[in-house]
């Protein structure tokens, strides 16, 4: 299983070739860049039927010990073929997008980093080696955030997206810390070789995990990067922040319920807990992607309800379920983001949907594609989103909880916003020059775009290729039957949200409605200013006021201020220069010395 | 042999002191010193067991003071701990005499005070008898006094005198304990501390352990205000700022890391275990302090070199953290590894980040926060290598500190038993892990501050880092990146 | 020596170093200083130490004191300008004199001796008992020296034994006392020379 | 009905604390000179006294002679005491000729 180590090897060794090497020639590092990234997408279509675990020992110390190895299995092999594959798609359609940018080198070197790091997690054997990969990733989705550093908004978010991925390493390793007493190994196969039994404990470290996955997955408190990472490239945004990077938060939370066993998992109380998290978020995101007006953060919006689709069956106990949805979003998510980012390219960098409109007859084929997207995205029958939606409502209705009604909820408000989108951005006439003399993008942005079209239209069908365990064979048929009670609702939420989107933006010009609570994102980036303000600068000045002058000033100031005053007083009172006061110190001295002689 | 790793760095420093030309004699001596190191560190590593190491050529053993029931002789030798800070010191040494531009009229004093720190430094680190090694740690304080008091920036000489003062208090403390460790257990070999004190716990219990109660209590203290433990901080953020490149590098880097690597081989493999036990839960709580309190005083800093001073600072919570953990709970064979890798990977990150932030001091005139801005546009190789050594002092895997820290963590946790709630380890280990974030805030403030936004106006004209700039830079980001990659490199030495 | 007459003599040297204190102008001081001289004088006397009392006289009284008025003439001084004594230094001046009586008191009323009286009929035994005649015992007095004849016949020969003692068992003190003398006459010659000759 | 030791302890015990009272009182160097003269005058008189007071053994048989290592003893502090006074003296005659006052007040270069 050689192969593997290509697949490990390759994106690092380009990444380091351009960051060293090729720094002075774009083009060629671009290439190498697309190249590498397509070798791998091959060797990931090799590796896919095998099942091997291999590695090197990183670190050794008595009965502790972590190594850095691969585990090749159907979940992660097919995970590696959605991760290699959208990334060489996005590599393609950045050597058009990226075309005039002055740092293309270090663009295509931090992708192939991202690429590298992407692969860590996927193919990784232990938990250590996940949080190590975990971290990789978060850098360089900060160097990818943050690639035109020039603008201030673009360092911010990147410093931010880090800084909430680490907030959610932090109940990362503090899970890993707790499994690992609870059960002396921190390696996937050793777990799932001995599960351990089902503690209050156990469940604590379940959910500390989950919570590293929150930071990665942009679940409910820890969103508040996603929106901001759209300060990064749009093919970024694609490969990072709908397909793969957002996707590896689930992949790890499946992989841990995988291996601990879903019979011991049902039984802790945290991952009640879980799912609702993933309703919570999934249902705020969509509420607040009805009032946006960039193109790229309604699609951020929309990614996070989805991941909280993913997460809330994650959480009802049915990884599958959320892995299918995941398999399947991964692909028409891409498509919307790189159809997006040909429509933004087309209209001179302007993300205001309310400047584009009258494209579909400019730009059809970008268009289309991006109509074909949508229709995936909403669950329209017979597209993929419609099946992975299907399985989650299933897995809803057989825990029999709530979260049913909630899901179906915001599958209507998926509907209305996307549909929004649709009649304002690519419907109807140009509102503004920059969408007047919008013209199709050349030919290396469309070809993914097409591809990306049929992959996502077949992926439902191909069910092989949906990164599932080996042991659980895919229970829910392909062709869901007209009988279920559950396709029709979901078809009444698909019609509950297209008419008022219908009605309400078909051929207008201004938003009618004007929701400010949505648009502000609930204000929740203004609570979390808040608290950062109070509870981190402010606080951490008033600890600087408190050891500046408590604990320098006044203890150890003190200190030396006393020793000093003391050495005044000696010498102002004693030392007077007068005969007398010093006969009069002889007198006490002599009284002193004959009443310890004589009578001490 | 191992007696050359000493007086090398002595050597060339009386030479510069009588007029060898500075620059070339301290850094040919820094270069010597390290390959005697790496020959000693493999010579070490091969040797099957420590006793056949001892034969050969690297044990040196001369008679000093012969008093009545116990000898003091200046021993030389390596232990696996020994090794790695041996290891430490050489590569610092190197790079401190690389970076840094002596001013006109100082170069004499510039070069051979770094030497003396450096072979001070050594010498604590190889000796193994208690008085040397405590002897040799004292011939760094003055030339540090001497390089801040007179070539430092900013207020200077209170600095200078502040911190001497604070040291020498804290020497005083830590020998008054050590020579009381040495009175019971009747020897000054540091080797036969662990029979000797045993055998006098053993003999009077209720007497002995409260004396070896107050024995630890002095060398905490006295190592804790070496190594700027909470309460006694306050002198190491300023010296380090305003200590020239050298100095704070070599100070900040190795000869903090000598409290440490005291304590370890006198207090926790030495003291009986019931006796460390009661001191843990004070050790839990200070090094929080340490990690919390200065972490937020770091957030708060205006200055580049003035946060990382800080950062040092709050970095010696993790390792206390380290050896509570085997304090609480003796079997932990992770935990004087973690330290001790820890040590190792802070000592060369800090190093390299005192090393740039000198060279951005240099061109760009200032560090403040609110003067810098923008410089990865006309300086990205120094952005690179400063993001590097940022990124590696957030602990980002791949690089050296991650290693330690996850091991830290690790040994927090080793021991604990899942069915009982957490004991104080436990709990430091979880606030400990909070540091890590705070970490991440003021890092990346840090390097967004001065390196990303628009260009400033006195930044336009700033050249890059130069190539000589750049070796120290790029030997110290070689072995972060080596022990990152692949720590077991030097864990081998340790098992 | 018989209780009245030295109460006397007490208070003739108590008074005395009383008016030294109190009287503002330094020669009438002097003068009760010598007063007080002669008190002590008579005490010494009435302790059968007659060199010593006239020693006392003729030295303290005689030259010491006839120093110090010709110095006191010599610089004229006129009586102090700061008549009144601040209340700070009197009460430091009866504080510790008091303490210093108070522990003396103390220390003598735990002891108690009585005196050795003296009359011809002891005077005679002293000299049979308490002189030996080997050369090498410290109290050797010669068989026929003018001592033992004084002693027989009951008289007391004060000077003598002091001359005895002083020249045989204190030589070499005396030859410092000697050396002593001659280094202060140098020093006051070195110090009192002319003053503005050194200022060139 | 003879003065025992005490009364001439007393007596010079007293005189030693006017003379020292002396010192502290005045401000006038040479009186506080006078008054040293008196503290010394006063221990001699405390010599002689123990001279009739304390039994010499010699051998053994008491002796009724007066122990004149006492007396060498004043007979030294008297010819000491005048040598100092000698000196000092001259010290002050010194001090005033420079600093044209005795008054201790005025006298405090050494302050600290």
């Amino acid at each position: 299983m050689e192969l593997a180590w290509f697949l490990f090897i390759l994106p690092l060794a380009s990444a380091i070739a351009i960051h060293f090497v090729l720094k002075k020639r774009p083009c060629l590092s671009g290439a190498v860049g697309t190249v590498v990234t397509l070798a791998a997408l091959v060797v990931a279509f090799f590796i896919r039927g095998a099942q091997s675990e291999l590695g090197f020992n990183w670190i050794s110390l008595g009965n502790f010990e972590v190594n850095i190895g691969f585990v090749i299995d159907k979940l992660s092999s097919n995970m590696m073929l959605i991760v290699t594959g959208i990334g060489s798609l996005v590599h393609i359609f950045s050597l058009a997008y990226m075309k005039e940018d002055k740092a293309k080198a270090r663009y295509f070197g931090n992708l192939s980093l991202f690429m590298f790091s992407m692969t860590g997690i996927v193919l990784s054997s232990n938990l250590v080696m996940t949080f190590i990969f975990w971290e990789l990733v978060g850098l360089s989705s900060y160097l990818l955030i943050g690639h035109w550093y020039e603008k201030h908004s673009a360092g911010d978010a990147a410093k931010k997206a880090f800084l909430t991925n680490r907030i959610g390493d932090f109940g990362f390793m503090i899970g890993i810390l707790m499994l690992w007493s609870i059960t002396g190994t921190v390696n996937f196969s050793e777990l799932a070789a001995n599960p351990p039994a089902a503690t209050c404990a156990l469940s604590i470290a379940v959910f500390m995990i989950f919570l590293g996955a929150m930071g990665k997955s942009a679940q409910a408190p820890l969103h508040v990067w996603l929106p901001d990472a759209m300060e990064g490239p749009t093919p970024v945004s694609a490969l990072i922040h709908a397909a793969t990077m957002v996707a590896a938060g689930v992949y790890m939370m499946a992989r841990v319920f995988l291996v601990i066993g879903t019979d011991v998992i049902s039984t802790l109380g945290s991952v009640e807990a879980i799912a609702w998290i993933g309703g919570i978020t999934s249902l705020l995101a969509a509420l607040m992607a009805t009032q946006q007006n960039d193109i790229k953060k309604i699609l951020a919006y929309s990614t996070l309800s989805q991941l909280g689709y993913m997460v809330m069956a994650v959480g009802l106990v049915n990884p599958d379920a959320g892995m299918f949805h995941l398999y399947t979003h991964a692909w028409f998510k891409a498509l919307l983001f790189l159809g997006s980012g040909a429509i933004i390219y087309a209209c001179h960098h302007d993300q205001n949907i309310w400047n584009m409109g009258g494209l579909l007859k400019r730009m059809p084929i970008t268009s289309l594609t991006f109509i074909f997207g949508t229709l995936a995205l909403t669950a329209v029958p017979f597209t993929a989103g419609f099946y992975s939606k299907e399985s989650i409502l299933h897995a809803a209705k057989d825990q029999g909880s709530y979260l049913l009604w909630v899901a179906l909820g915001v599958a209507a408000l998926t509907t209305f916003y996307m549909f929004r989108l649709i009649f304002v951005a690519i419907l109807g006439k140009a509102k503004h020059k920059h969408s007047e003399d919008a013209k199709e993008v050349s030919m290396l942005m469309l070809a993914p775009l097409v591809i990306l079209v049929i992959v996502s239209a077949l992926s439902p069908f191909f069910s092989d290729f949906v990164p599932l365990p080996e042991l659980k064979e895919i229970d829910f048929h392909v062709v869901p039957h007209f009988g279920d009670k559950l396709v029709l609702f979901s078809i009444g939420a698909f019609v509950l949200g297209f008419i008022p989107a219908l009605l309400l933006y078909a051929g207008k010009t201004k938003d009618p409605l004007n929701i400010p609570l949505f648009r502000n994102k609930f204000y929740i980036d203004e609570i979390f200013g808040h608290i950062i303000k109070w509870g981190q600068d402010i606080l951490a000045a008033v600890v600087h006021f408190l050891d500046e002058f408590v604990i320098n000033g006044l203890l150890v100031g003190g200190v030396t201020r006393s020793a000093q005053g003391l050495g005044n007083l000696f010498r102002s009172k004693i030392q007077t220069g007068n005969i007398q006061t010093y006969a009069f110190m002889f007198g006490i001295g002599i009284a002193i010395t004959i009443y310890i002689t004589v009578f001490a | 042999m191992i007696l050359l790793l000493v007086t090398i760095p002595l050597l060339a420093a009386f030479a510069i002191l009588f007029g060898a030309p500075s620059r070339l004699t301290a850094i040919l001596s820094a270069l010597m010193t390290l390959v005697l190191a790496i020959v000693a560190a493999i010579a070490f590593g091969s040797a099957e067991s420590a006793s056949a190491f001892a034969e050969g050529q690297w044990e040196f053993k001369q008679l000093a003071i012969q008093a009545s029931n116990f000898s003091i002789n200046l021993h030389f030798g390596l232990t696996g701990i020994s090794t790695i800070m041996m290891l430490l010191t050489a590569i610092v040494t190197l790079a401190a005499v690389l970076s840094g531009k002596a001013p006109e009229g100082h170069k004499n004093l510039w070069y051979s005070a770094s030497l003396f720190i450096a072979a001070g430094a050594m010498g604590a680190f190889i000796s193994k008898d208690l008085f040397f090694f405590y002897a040799f740690h004292e011939l760094a304080l003055i030339p540090t006094f001497l390089m801040i008091g007179m070539l430092g920036r900013g207020d200077r000489k209170h600095i200078a005198w502040k911190a001497t003062i604070y040291l020498a208090a804290g020497s005083i403390v830590l020998l008054a304990g050590l020579v009381w460790l040495a009175s019971i257990a009747g020897t000054y070999e540091i080797s036969q501390l662990k029979s000797g004190v045993a055998a006098y716990y053993a003999s009077n219990n209720s007497a002995s352990a409260c004396v070896l109660c107050g024995i630890t209590g002095m060398l905490i203290f006295g190592y804790g205000t070496l190594v700027s433990l909470f309460p006694f901080h306050s002198w190491a953020a300023p010296a380090y700022a305003s200590a020239p490149a050298p100095v704070a590098m070599l100070h900040a880097g190795v000869l903090k890391k000598f409290g440490l690597y005291g304590l370890i081989i006198t207090a926790v493999n030495v003291i009986p275990h019931a006796v460390l036990e009661k001191w843990v839960l004070l050790l839990v709580v200070l090094l929080l302090c340490n990690i919390i309190w200065v972490g937020l005083v770091t957030i708060n800093q205006k200055r580049i070199d003035l946060m990382l001073g800080n950062s040092s600072v709050m970095h010696m919570g993790y390792i206390f953290l380290a050896i509570a953990a085997v304090m609480a709970f003796p079997e932990n064979d992770i935990a004087i590894p973690a330290a001790v890798l820890l040590m190792f990977a802070h000592g060369i990150s800090i190093a390299m980040s005192f090393s740039l932030t000198d060279v951005i001091e240099r061109n760009a005139e200032t560090l403040e926060f609110n003067q810098l801005g923008g410089i990865a546009k006309t300086a990205p190789k120094l952005c690179f290598l400063f993001g590097l050594v940022g990124m590696a002092s957030i602990g980002l895997p791949g690089l050296a500190n991650f290693a330690g820290e996850v091991m830290v963590f690790f040994s927090g946790f080793n021991g604990w038993d899942s069915s009982k709630p957490f004991g104080p380890v436990q709990w430091g280990t979880v606030i400990a892990l909070w540091g890590v974030v705070i970490s991440a805030v003021y890092m990346l403030r840090a390097i967004k501050n001065t390196f990303h936004g628009e260009l400033i106006e006195s930044a336009r004209e700033m050249k890059d880092i130069s190539l000589m700039e750049q070796i120290p830079a790029l030997l110290l980001g070689g072995v972060l990146l080596v022990v990152g990659v692949y720590p077991n490199i030097l864990l081998q030495f340790l098992n | 020596m018989l209780s009245p007459i030295f109460y006397l003599f007490a208070a003739i040297t108590l008074l005395g170093g009383i008016g030294v204190i109190a009287w503002k102008n330094p020669v009438s001081s002097a003068l009760c200083m010598v007063a007080s001289f002669v008190g002590i004088a008579g005490l010494f006397v009435g302790l059968n130490a007659y060199f010593v009392g006239v020693l006392q006289v003729l030295v303290y009284a005689g030259a010491i004191m006839v120093l110090f008025i010709f110095i006191i003439m010599l610089l004229d001084l006129k009586p102090s300008k700061y008549a009144s004594f601040p209340p700070p230094t009197i009460a430091a001046a009866i504080l510790i004199p008091l303490v210093i009586m108070f522990q003396l008191v103390v220390v003598i009323s735990k002891t108690e001796a009585q005196p050795i009286l003296i009359n011809e009929a002891s005077l005679k035994a002293a000299e049979k008992t308490e002189l030996s005649l080997d050369p090498e015992a410290p109290n050797y007095i010669a068989k026929d020296s003018k001592i033992r004849k004084e002693l027989s016949e009951g008289k007391l020969p004060d000077v003598h034994l002091i001359g005895n003692k002083l020249f045989t068992e204190f030589h070499f003190p005396l030859q410092v006392i000697g050396l002593l003398l001659l280094v202060a006459t140098v020093g006051c010659i070195v110090l009192s020379r002319n003053t503005n000759s050194s200022q060139e | 009905m003879y003065a025992s030791l005490n009364e001439y302890l007393i007596i010079s015990g007293l005189l030693f604390c006017i003379g020292f009272a002396g010192v502290i009182l005045r401000k006038n160097i040479i009186v506080i000179f006078m008054c040293l003269e008196l503290m010394l005058a006063a221990a001699s008189l405390t010599l002689v006294a123990f001279t009739r007071f304390k039994p010499f053994q010699q051998e053994g048989a008491t002796t009724t002679l007066p122990d004149y290592d006492g007396q060498m003893l004043v007979f030294f502090i008297i010819t000491v005491a005048a040598a100092e006074v000698a000196v000092g003296l001259a010290i002050i005659v010194a001090l005033y000729r420079s600093r044209q006052t005795i008054h201790t007040d005025d006298l405090d270069a050494l302050k600290g």
